[in-house]
């Protein structure tokens, strides 16, 4: 595995709220073409990770690499310098905080695990909005449609993604219109019209049932192949996980307690415990 | 010495029924989020019933009656223009209340024919005395007390009762507090019902000192009663009070800054400006409590 | 593609109707010097005119607010303030010289000694062809500097206060307009701002009816405001449903998606802030252009109140429904209901209700009524052809509803 | 179906206004030509802040038409009708209220109490063609640069003028305290003048402004007190005049008040009733000039509840409304000399009027100005509620 290229590398991420540490020290690696899954119990940071990595929150201390490069790190400063309760204190000197579109810039895009879909716009905008990003153009050009030929360009490429996820029959309904799974896959779509190396999912199969379960399982793997990308995600649905990932991560109380391929995972006694809660039942 | 007694005195005062219409602004956002623009035209309409019900009765009936007719409207207020639109955005409910507000300053112009009004003269509070060598209003006295043991009974109220318990509750968590089984209507109707009563004692000790009454006056002061409520961090009564202070203080000390600078004409701009300052350096005031948006 | 075809199309529509409004306006004002007699509403002196030229003017102002509250969730109420920056930009820049020592007459005249048209006088000569190309192009850039100055201003005020959330950023923006308020009427600025008078005196739209021989032979003061407020109109509009207009919608429905796909927040938020404060900008300039005259005290945070009630009554999120809400409410308020604040005998009745000020408590009532049971206003976030489609197919599927019940109906019978 | 039934009843409302917009216009346009009227247009605030002093302008207009209702122009007689229209106080609404009167085909307006209203409306009858003639609207820029605009009171210059010359004269006064709200021209330009004039006379001036819908002048009264004002000038509107002087009342001021046109308000003299404040006040009319028209007026105010409101509730006359009787009537001697209800006739004629009016002589110098040269000064008697005259000043230039 080692041979192959890195394209996410989370190192000593701690995010403390107050008094509470959300994610301790994780350490995670993801590379280029894989999938990697993050589950845990409710509750153990994993969506905090998420955000941790994709800007939305800096981390109280350590640093995430994106493709050989830092891209976030943060250490304990003014109150939180004395109520810091994680490792490796001292260790970052540097702060990068850039906000959650320059990190998408970059080439990493998400989708939230309750979803969020621009409501009052139909599924072609709410792609096509995606693309914003990529354009050349400034507001005045834009304006007075001097950037015609690009918007075109745009408008194609939506096109083109929403004839490969399957949504192009309803691309004029508005998106909330769409029966559930067909939200989520709208979502991954327009995650994937920004252009992304790294694609992050967060809980794409909740809600489901099992033959929805089904499709977005092979509907993973299809994207997978098709845009050459890689792949971390968040789920509770175990045959989803088992199914399609590479390589598994798991976080119980914002500390990672296992990681591995999924045959190691499903007989790790420790996952099992965090899972059941068997020590505990034990004890009592 | 007794220029410097008499700003000081002045700012108290004002300070004091700011801090009135403030503790009603800072209860209700607390509790729905939401600036009541209205606020301040409740305080204008006690002004105005103070008149009208003095005019046909004795001092000691027409003064509940102001109370009572106040809190009526207050609650009247909040069943018909904010209860329906409980479930809208935010701004909805906003633009409902600053629609109140309009509909209030229009039928107060309406009623008394654009006429500035000249408020009924309550002898206790109007009457004359000598601070330091400086001769003020019973009122302006009278306001800090007033408003300290006002202030001490609502928080006994919030920390000890069940409606205030419902209180803190709903403004933790609204949801949570509806699922828990709370009565949200009846908190919201009794927050208004407090603030609205403050402001109609708020508006017989403001009255009294500044003695006309038109249709826009609430409209300031309300204003200004909300930057003190941002001041002292939205949300917390006694943030509220100091907030309120210091701006009545802050302003009076401007008005009496040498005219030769002519800077006077600030006092408002600068209650504002200190408005945007708070915002953006420290949202949550002096005493308000942070809070992180959930992704 | 087809999407760009309908959106090709719509565009023609938009560019149809605006040139059909231009010669409406136009042929309106000018039928009494066509035709050899016309009813009395349509006599230049006639309130018609007053109302058209107020309601171009707020139509503008009141899409420019929408751009930013409706399409952007920026609820901000400082749009009095940057019609104020506007419209004293415009006036201090346009009194002509001449004029300066008597409208400045509490300074002994004013800091800047000449007008922009005085200027271009000089270069293009004051009367004639020449007259008439130099009072055009100087209203044309006391115009566009007074929308830039406004949105300068935002910009500055912006940096800090767009950060802020929804109620928080609105009360920031309206304690901001009171502040410009005081500062011009500050005595200290007087030989700028001419202090607590009026500034006055300068090219209004009268002055731009075509003369010959001391008589008006084509009115076009009504024209002018339409054309500016519909140029302007356009190219909002054209911005919306560009992708900078797609991407303020992002922000509006949910911003934290927005930003995880890569809208840069800061920036689109101030783009659309400086934007909308550029066009209430100009609406100011257009505003001073018909009160002839820039005074401080008008632009009141009830000014910005009242723009908002329009807005709010057309529809947060629609232009058509602003234009048309402005058009009612203008046209509402200063002509049609002015009948309820006279009192008013029919015979010997005298009709309740009826005296000073009954006027704005039905306004009120009006409002608080749509406020509270038509709350998306008048065309909701649709633009007015997209309504009315949806009206038709509503309809439509009712009476087919219909029609099912009656068969059903006379089946079973 | 809620949408369309909103659709529905905007479309039938607005429909129904469209009709009855259009159809008050066509009358306005009929009447005007076709029978024996002549319209009065009256240009005033009847709410906003100069609701309380537009009122009882209009209350003697109302009184003068209640007098002499008609006219006799070539042997027939024509009634004379007033046409009111609400400014609302400001100047963003004058401009339509304007075009009302003209649209509604006056021959000629009277008003308005306040000299921005009169200066937004201005060019709207100077574009109409029709002659306006202020009636207390005191600042000088309302007549200069508009060609129709007229008006029979003294300008701000000259009340200045008289009230500084007053102060010198009367108590020696070395310093002057000036208050007027921010932003209001007519505050601003007296308190402009009067320092001219006092300065000149070697006096101290010391100017402040208050922020509109201010309320506590505490702090400024205090300051007044402080600096050792001789006199405070209060050129301000009636709702801050009645603050100001409740204030002044119990902070126990002692140097005398020096208000201008405005002050001259019962709600004013109401406010000082009882009270040891000395405020003087430059006016148009003293009540008793004209014991007939005093007479009149009363029985008027005491035979019509409406007017007894608009005028505070009581019955003393404010100089505002024999201002507005005399408007009336220089109008009426205006009409006479166009010889009909031609608003170009008028205006063609209005310049050579002149007319002895209750508040003495009026006529008109080239600018459209009255040419006056007195001005009364009152004193409130604070113990029984009423004004005395205290004396007739000139100015020290004129």
């Amino acid at each position: 595995m080692s041979e192959k290229k890195n394209v996410l590398r989370v190192e000593n991420a701690t995010m403390q709220f107050g008094g509470v540490v959300a994610v301790d020290n994780l350490n995670l690696e993801v590379n280029e073409g894989e999938i990697v899954s993050l589950i845990g119990p409710n509750g153990a940071g994993k969506t905090t990770a998420f955000n941790v990595i994709t800007g939305v929150y800096a981390p109280t201390n350590g640093q995430v690499w994106f493709d050989g490069e830092c891209i976030v790190e943060n250490y304990p400063q003014g109150k939180m310098k004395k109520l810091y309760k994680g490792q490796h204190a001292g260790e970052y000197t540097h702060v990068k905080e850039p906000t959650p579109d320059e990190i998408t810039a970059l080439g990493m895009a998400r989708t939230f695990q309750n979803i969020r879909l621009w409501k009052s716009m139909t599924v072609f905008e709410n792609v096509l909005i995606a693309k914003h990003m990529r354009r050349t153009s400034n507001m005045f050009s834009a304006t007075f449609r001097g950037n015609h030929k690009e918007e075109a360009a745009q408008r194609q490429e939506v096109e083109e993604l929403l004839e490969l996820v399957g949504l192009s029959d309803v691309k004029d309904e508005l998106a909330t219109s769409l029966p559930y799974g067909k939200q989520r896959r709208l979502e991954i779509a327009r995650a994937l019209a920004t252009h992304p190396k790294l694609l992050l999912l967060d809980e794409p199969a909740a809600g489901m049932n099992p033959q929805e379960t089904l499709e977005l399982t092979s509907f993973i793997g299809q994207i997978r192949k098709q845009f050459d990308i890689t792949i971390l995600l968040i789920e509770h649905h175990m045959d989803l996980v088992m199914d399609i990932s590479d390589r598994i991560y798991v976080l119980d109380f914002g500390k990672l307690i296992a990681s591995g391929v999924p045959a190691e995972i499903q007989n790790n006694e420790r996952v099992i415990d965090a899972y059941l809660g068997v020590t505990d039942d034990a004890e009592d | 010495m007794q220029f410097a007694v008499s700003i000081l005195l002045s700012g108290i005062s004002v300070g004091g029924q700011y801090a009135l219409i403030a503790i009603g602004y800072t209860m209700v956002y607390g509790i729905l989020r939401l600036i009541n623009f209205a606020h301040g035209d409740v305080f204008m309409v006690a002004g105005l019933l103070g008149i009208y019900l003095t005019a046909t009765m004795p001092l000691y009936i027409s003064l509940p009656l102001v109370l009572i007719g106040t809190v009526i409207l207050g609650f009247a207020i909040e069943r018909l223009a904010y209860k329906p639109l409980r479930t809208a955005p935010r701004m909805s409910v906003m633009i409902s209340a600053i629609g109140v507000s309009y509909l209030l300053q229009n039928l107060a112009t309406y009623i008394t024919g654009g006429q500035p009004m000249t408020y009924p003269n309550i002898a206790i509070l109007t009457k004359t005395v000598t601070i330091a060598g400086t001769p003020t209003k019973m009122a302006v006295l009278v306001t800090p007390i007033l408003v300290i043991i006002l202030v001490v009974a609502l928080t006994q109220l919030i920390n000890h009762t069940k409606i205030g318990m419902g209180m803190r509750a709903v403004s933790k968590d609204f949801e949570t507090a509806q699922l828990m089984g709370i009565k949200i209507n009846n908190v919201i109707s009794a927050t208004f019902i407090v603030g609205s009563a403050l402001a109609a004692i708020g508006s017989m000790l403001y009255f009294s000192c500044y003695t006309a009454v038109t249709p826009t006056i609430g409209a300031l002061p309300g204003l200004k009663a909300f930057v003190a409520a941002v001041f002292g961090g939205i949300g917390s009564i006694p943030g509220a009070v100091i907030g309120a202070f210091i701006i009545g203080i802050c302003e009076s000390i401007i008005k009496g800054l040498p005219s030769a600078w002519d800077v006077t004409v600030f006092s408002d701009a600068f209650t504002f400006a200190l408005l945007i300052i708070v915002l953006v350096f420290k949202p949550t005031g002096l005493f308000g409590e942070k809070a992180t948006d959930k992704v | 593609m087809l999407k760009q075809k309908k959106d090709n199309r719509s565009s023609y529509i938009i560019l149809a109707c605006a040139i059909g409004a231009l010669l409406l306006v136009l042929l309106l004002e000018n039928l009494n010097l066509i035709l050899p007699s016309v009813p009395a509403v349509l006599l230049p002196t006639s309130q018609l005119f007053t109302v058209l030229k107020k309601a171009a003017v707020y139509s503008l102002v009141a899409v420019s607010m929408n751009l930013l509250n409706g399409f952007t969730g920026l609820f901000s109420l400082g749009q009095a303030g940057f019609m104020l920056l506007g419209a004293y930009t415009y006036a201090i820049l346009m009194v002509p010289a001449a004029a300066k020592d008597q409208v400045y007459y509490l300074y002994g005249g004013a800091a800047l000694n000449n007008s922009l048209q005085d200027i271009l006088n000089g270069v293009f000569g004051s009367t004639g062809v020449g007259g008439t190309v130099s009072l055009i192009l100087s209203v044309l850039i006391a115009m566009i500097l007074g929308g830039l100055v406004a949105a300068l201003f935002a910009w500055l005020i912006g940096l800090p206060v767009l950060r802020l959330k929804s109620d928080y950023l609105a009360i920031a923006t309206l304690g901001f307009a009171e502040i410009l308020r005081a500062i011009f009427q500050w005595q200290k600025l007087g030989p700028i701002t001419n202090g607590a008078n009026m500034i006055k005196s300068f090219p209004t739209y009268s002055d731009f009816n075509i003369r010959a021989g001391g008589k008006v032979v084509c009115y076009l003061s009504t024209f002018v405001p339409f054309l500016v407020a519909i140029i302007c109109i356009i190219i909002m509009v054209l911005l919306v449903n560009s992708t900078y207009g797609r991407a303020f919608k992002a922000i509006r429905d949910d911003e934290v998606a927005a930003e995880a796909m890569g809208i840069n927040l800061a920036k689109h938020k101030m783009l659309s802030f400086v934007t909308s404060s550029f066009f209430a900008g100009v609406g100011g300039v257009l505003f001073a252009m018909y009160v002839a005259n820039a005074q401080a005290k008008v632009y009141t945070t009830t000014m910005t109140y009242e723009i908002l009630l329009i807005v709010v009554i057309g529809g947060i999120g629609s232009i058509s429904g602003s234009i048309i809400a402005t058009f009612a409410y203008v046209a509402c308020s200063e002509w049609w209901l002015r009948f309820l604040d006279a009192e008013t005998y029919i015979g010997s009745f005298k009709v309740p209700l009826l005296r000073n000020g009954f006027r704005m408590v039905v306004f009120s009532i009006i409002i608080m009524i749509v406020v509270l049971f038509f709350r998306k206003g008048l065309l909701g976030d649709k633009e007015l052809p997209e309504a009315i489609r949806r009206w038709k197919a509503s309809a439509k599927v009712r009476k087919e509803r219909k029609a099912q019940k009656a068969q059903k109906e006379a089946a079973t019978k | 179906m809620k949408k369309f039934l909103a659709l529905i009843l905007a479309l039938v409302m607005s429909l129904s206004l469209v009709a009855c917009g259009g159809g008050d216009a066509a009358e306005g346009g009929d009447t005007s030509t076709g029978d024996k009227v002549i319209k009065l247009g009256v240009f005033e605030p009847t709410t906003g802040d100069s609701a309380a002093g537009g009122k009882k302008e209009v209350l003697g207009m109302q009184y003068a038409n209640f007098e002499t209702p008609t006219i006799d122009l070539n042997g027939e007689t024509y009634k004379i009708e007033l046409v009111l229209a609400d400014n609302g106080s400001s100047t963003d609404k004058a401009p339509t209220a304007a075009s009302e009167l003209v649209s509604k085909g006056v021959s000629m307006v009277l008003g308005t109490y306040g000299s921005g209203c009169a200066m937004a409306g201005g060019p709207v009858f100077g574009d109409a063609g029709l002659a306006a003639m202020g009636v207390t609207c005191t600042n000088p820029n309302v007549t200069a640069g508009n060609d129709y605009y007229f008006r029979i009171c003294f300008l701000d210059n000259f009340q200045a003028d008289v009230l500084a010359s007053f102060a010198l004269d009367k108590f020696q006064a070395k310093t002057a305290y000036c208050l007027g709200e921010n932003g209001n021209e007519y505050d601003q330009g007296l308190i402009a003048f009067f320092k001219q004039v006092f300065e000149k006379a070697g006096g101290k001036v010391i100017t402040d402004s208050f922020p509109t819908n201010n309320s506590d002048f505490t702090s400024y009264l205090n300051k007044a007190k402080s600096e050792g004002a001789d006199v405070i000038f209060t050129p301000v509107s009636i709702a801050y005049a009645t603050q100001i002087m409740t204030q002044a009342a119990s902070l126990g001021i002692t140097a005398p008040f020096l208000g201008s046109d405005t002050l001259d308000d019962n709600m004013v003299l109401e406010a000082v009733k009882g009270t040891d404040v000395k405020l003087y006040v430059s006016t148009f009319y003293q009540e008793g000039g004209a014991p007939d028209f005093d007479k009149g007026v009363k029985q008027y105010l005491a035979d019509n509840s409406d007017a007894m409101a608009a005028n505070g509730g009581n019955d003393t006359i404010s100089a505002v409304t024999a201002m507005g009787y005399d408007a009336y009537y220089v109008a009426l001697e205006a009409i006479k000399a166009a010889g009909s209800g031609d608003a170009a006739a008028i205006k063609a004629a209005l310049p050579g009027v002149s007319y002895t009016g209750v508040s003495g002589a009026i006529a008109f110098d080239e600018i459209g100005d009255a040419v006056r040269d007195t001005a009364f000064i009152k004193t409130a008697n604070t113990a029984d509620g009423v004004w005395a005259l205290e004396t007739q000043q000139t100015g020290s230039a004129s």
